[in-house]
């Protein structure tokens, strides 16, 4: 939430066109830019998607391995997801290992796969206590122009729903698609002077004081939240913020189908 | 949060299995300016969690680049020690501790007057001694109360509890099991004053019905704590001002 | 490079397993300016090889020691995704990534017109998405596309592409079984206007003869290479351009 | 032994004091400051200790964890120390991985314990051969005024000797006391111009040019020594710091009891 | 291929020098250094050399250790080689991780090695499957003054040919000798100006557009090659640097015997 | 020091397994001047320990602030190379290595005049080629011939010898196998024109009376190396300055 990279003339324009209820690229304040996403396009991984939101280009790809399932889930498949911010994608992304802004785009984007169960774990175990599979997802942000939260979340959740387990390669039996429960979905919003709005570009992200992230269900359950900015939020807000997540939610499920 | 169902975490007449009932935190110790060099400090135990925050500051800044030259930049470093927690943990920072001193630091910068320090450094050190489910919040707790005895300006201290759901009730400040096997955790922090929220985590599966419910409870708990975190620096005031306190006698 | 002597990779035809005669490479596609935010990009795929080069540039150069007074420095980060590869890669750089970063750098800074741009950085990022033998070649051919959609000023476009042997023939663009089981590989890169060698490994087992012949055939490969990425900076600058387009005729 | 910490008025106060044989904290050259300590604070752990001395405060905690031996002690349990000089502790305290500092340090009271064979490794043994406990022995400076080499030394003796081997939690028979066969204690002098003090102050430390700690075991035994900073000790002032460590470890080990 | 580090004078009479074909020190363009080199220094490891190439001296030491094959290659023995830049060994090499130079130095060299069977990895399986012999080729420059590729090769050569596998130390049977087949040698050509030169000193090495270093075996084939530089190489100019690598290969062959 | 009791390392004449008394150290191999491009460099062997040191300066300080404005600095690496011990070391920087740095540059800093270069840094290396107890002493040993070598200004030269205990003898210059199977090791370096000590490290067990025993012994060993370090120093000259010595006669 570093604010120079954005002129104090650009904040002014963006903040009074705001309090007119109106957004820069012509949106309204609940409204997401495009989706685009293309299933498949990694042959060498085992799920990918590319996805595209406005011009936020994300891809991520699935690898199932083979592994040693942890002690006090003997019977589970291991989950690991990871988000790498390499430096093609903006050009004030460093070369290096993963910052907190990548360590904590992951781990939010981990929770909402993770927490509303959208794998069936159980159902990632080759020999109870022995073998599972570890399920690895990795996203690569290829070009970032605001909202990867949200970019990440559908990157991930379309590349698992693309996925095969790839038992055969393995010799443990026929592949079978990967056990997917539901889709959770993850809609941010970004707080600017008291408005919010959805889906922030990259302008209106560096200019924001606050972004509260909400991964809702199938159902409309809540499964997985992330508040950031040093600026506050209202419970008012709160509110509205989880209105919007669970309506827009079921917007985007349509749109990926 | 794997929502074990064959534990029972609330009997039938909702008691928990620590004898607390679903409004109840766990029992809370805070001290203020505990160590010698810090600029400030606090000790804080909330059921078995014991945490403690110093602050040094403001500072120079010292990579430079991080230097604003309108406010100060407020860092903060969580730490677990190798022993806290039931395996050792091996010392170094995890992706865990990343993000956690990430929010913690967005939550104190809300509260501090970081414009009247342009260009310096606010570094605030949690470490956890002991663990015990809620140590992000144990430890915003503590910090907040380190940087009034630090006496760094702030508009406000910051309380920070959790609610969650276990056995599919809604409770506030889940222990260690009701995290473990529960369905729902939601760690908040708010400005007491406005009951603005500077934190806000959730993971599980919760309602809505069932989210506001957590929400209204941690706000609960927040005011509570905040109480004790005054309460604390009461104390630390009047046993460093001994003197002061009879004169006004 | 095993030189697996049971696997036939050359059929009696001269034919190999996917199709192709021993001059013949993979299919091509390139596409130049396919990102937002760098400066200049391409996309490339050569047979499964599926690659990104992206260009920052010229701009500060960062860390200031690396400064050169009288040019321009070229940096390159070579980048195997995780998923690229049949095993997972764990994220992060290796020795191999090292080496074809440094040497594809020392490639590109011969046809780039560094002294233009005293103390500045150009930087390359090559990510390979998908790997199939023949990366660091695609990945070359990709970023001289991505310097040219970027406006930097060059000498040439430089192609990048293998010869090898296998099944004691020798091959045009090898392919990962070729590779795997071949007995040499010799990636080259050349300044198409001059012929000359800026980029050129080999290993593996090759008489002069057949060396010689490699390296005949990986001059024709980039020669034909070539032709394709100025096609693909043309087809980009008439999309972007095509008002000017209809003024000319 | 930075000494630019400390200002040259301040240096010279201290320096002339001791010509007095006084010091600026009322000690006497051969004083220890208070020692108090706080056992098995930290429920987690298997042994803790925090300990005071003078105004320094370090937390030492044992953990005991089943493991594999090393090929050539194939019946003993393997000793690990570990002290981190967090940035809590002191303004001049970095984040990040062990110094060169909190790398001797640890070294040092490493070497006290396990030269002194203070725990009898032998009795560590699980399944000869196969399983042994592992003891890992992780030190805290939470408060740094001086004199950290002793500070630590007793801060992991203490928890060693509160430690309990935790058989029962990982089904290896009953718990049992950590096996303590001795307490050694280290007590380090500090060399200001000509004089040696024992259990230097911040200040004192700072203005030194050399140090040196000895620890000595119940018999008045040398088990371990460590000489640090750039200055000389000569051979009097050798035999000097023996007599007092040995006088000093046998006051120190009726107050820690 | 920094350049800065030799004066322009400096450069000017290298340069000038070489258009009447003649070297600062005296040697013709296709001339190596001095090659000196003793065998089995290092009683620790299981092969040894020193070699000076010119007053560029290099170690190298093979140490064999029972490991695990690759799944892969369940027969084969694996290699491993390391080169290490030590701050010793000039000026400009910083302590720390290997960087760029270092690694591809060491790739070079294991190239040459490798793809030319020098090893017959075959004969370095103890059970199939299940454990081969790990063989660590680790090269120490200890003084700096040229031609690393060149120095490291010969010496890593050396202390391969000088190798006994220790079987008896681990019980795995008889010690033998390293199953040599071949002896690779690598020849680095460097281009300044218009010319080719081999076997580049410090200056020479500093001052040159391009390098190429080109390994052959004992009938002459190619093995491995590597362009450095940003200088490029004609199609004859190569076709002399492979004409030269296999003559002078035969030199240096009978040199090291 | 592990203390078994089931070798014999030293017989009933007082014989040790290598055939020396306890009061004999191993044999010594000094060589000055062994390196071209160091400043001043050093070979050591002491029995089957080879050793080199090489220095560097005084130079430049390279991370600024580390300079300070009154003296030169000492930094010290002691890197043990991979094929130097019987298991391979990984390269890279240990625990062990990084301590052993530490003392050996105190050690140093002692007898260099480092007010005479403020700012400057004086850069000692030292690499183990061959480790067989005793490799800190005899690269301390090295380390001092190479700064006489390098011309740089020293109160004296540092030699350094470790005494021990073994078979419950108090023994001079311990070889590998009474390090490993003996009681207790005292590595000591000395100033040899004051007898004050700048090194001394000790672990074991020891009694009051041994570890004077200890001391005298490696005090004297420190006095026998000394005057070997000095022989190589004049070896060294002699050989540089033949036509200086003729001059003479």
């Amino acid at each position: 939430m570093s604010s120079e990279i954005i002129s104090e003339i650009r904040r002014d324009y963006i903040v009074n066109l705001l309090k007119e209820g109106k957004r820069t690229d012509g949106r309204g304040v609940a409204d997401f830019r495009d989706i685009s996403f293309e299933l498949g396009l990694i042959e060498s991984a085992d799920g990918s998607a590319k996805v595209r939101l406005g011009d936020t280009t994300v891809i991520a790809g699935v690898k199932m391995l083979p592994g040693t399932p942890f002690p006090d889930t003997p019977n589970s498949g291991v989950l690991t997801t990871g988000a790498e911010l390499i430096p093609m994608a903006h050009a004030s992304f460093e070369s290096g290992p993963p910052g907190e802004d990548a360590i904590e785009l992951a781990r939010v984007v981990d929770r909402g796969i993770r927490e509303s169960g959208m794998i069936d774990v159980d159902k990632l175990c080759i020999t109870p206590g022995q073998e599972v599979w570890m399920c690895y997802i990795d996203i690569y942000v290829i070009d970032y122009c605001g909202n990867l939260f949200d970019a990440c979340n559908l990157a991930a959740v379309l590349a698992i729903k693309n996925a095969t387990v790839p038992a055969e390669q393995y010799g443990k039996g026929e592949n079978y698609p990967m056990p997917v429960t539901c889709t959770p979905i993850s809609v941010t919003a970004a707080k600017i002077g008291k408005d919010l709005i959805l889906d922030p570009n990259f302008d209106e992200e560096h200019i924001a004081t606050a972004r509260l992230t909400i991964a809702t269900d199938d159902d409309g359950n809540f499964r997985a939240m992330q508040k950031g900015g040093q600026g506050s939020i209202t419970l008012d807000e709160l509110s509205s913020c989880l209105d919007m997540a669970v309506e827009t939610g079921i917007k985007i499920r349509k749109i990926i189908g | 949060m794997s929502g074990h169902s064959d534990i029972v975490l609330v009997d039938e007449k909702g008691m928990r299995i620590d004898g607390r009932t679903a409004e109840e935190h766990r029992a809370v110790k805070i001290e203020a300016g505990v160590l010698k060099n810090a600029d400030g400090s606090a000790y804080v135990e909330i059921g078995k969690n014991k945490v403690l925050a110093a602050v040094y500051g403001p500072r120079e800044c010292h990579p430079r680049h991080l230097q604003n030259p309108t406010k100060a930049i407020v860092q903060c470093k969580y730490n677990m020690e190798a022993y806290s927690v039931g395996d050792r943990k091996r010392p170094g920072t995890d992706r865990r501790s990343i993000e956690i001193s990430k929010i913690t630091a967005e939550a104190l910068e809300n509260v501090i007057l970081t414009g009247l320090f342009p260009r310096a450094s606010i570094d605030v050190y949690i470490e956890i001694l002991q663990a015990n489910a809620g140590t992000r919040c144990a430890g915003l707790t503590a910090a907040s109360v380190a940087l009034a005895d630090a006496g760094i300006p702030m508009k406000d201290i910051v309380p920070a509890m959790a609610a969650g759901k276990a056995d599919g009730h809604v409770l506030l400040d889940l222990n260690k099991e009701e995290d473990n096997y529960g369905q729902a955790d939601v760690p908040l922090a708010i400005v007491p004053s406005t009951e603005e929220i500077v934190l806000l985590q959730m993971d599980g599966n919760m309602t809505r019905e069932e989210f506001d419910r957590a929400i209204e409870m941690a706000v609960g708990g927040c005011k509570e704590l905040y109480a004790l975190q005054k309460d604390a620096l009461k104390r630390r005031y009047t046993v460093d001002g001994e003197e002061d306190d009879s004169d006004e006698q």
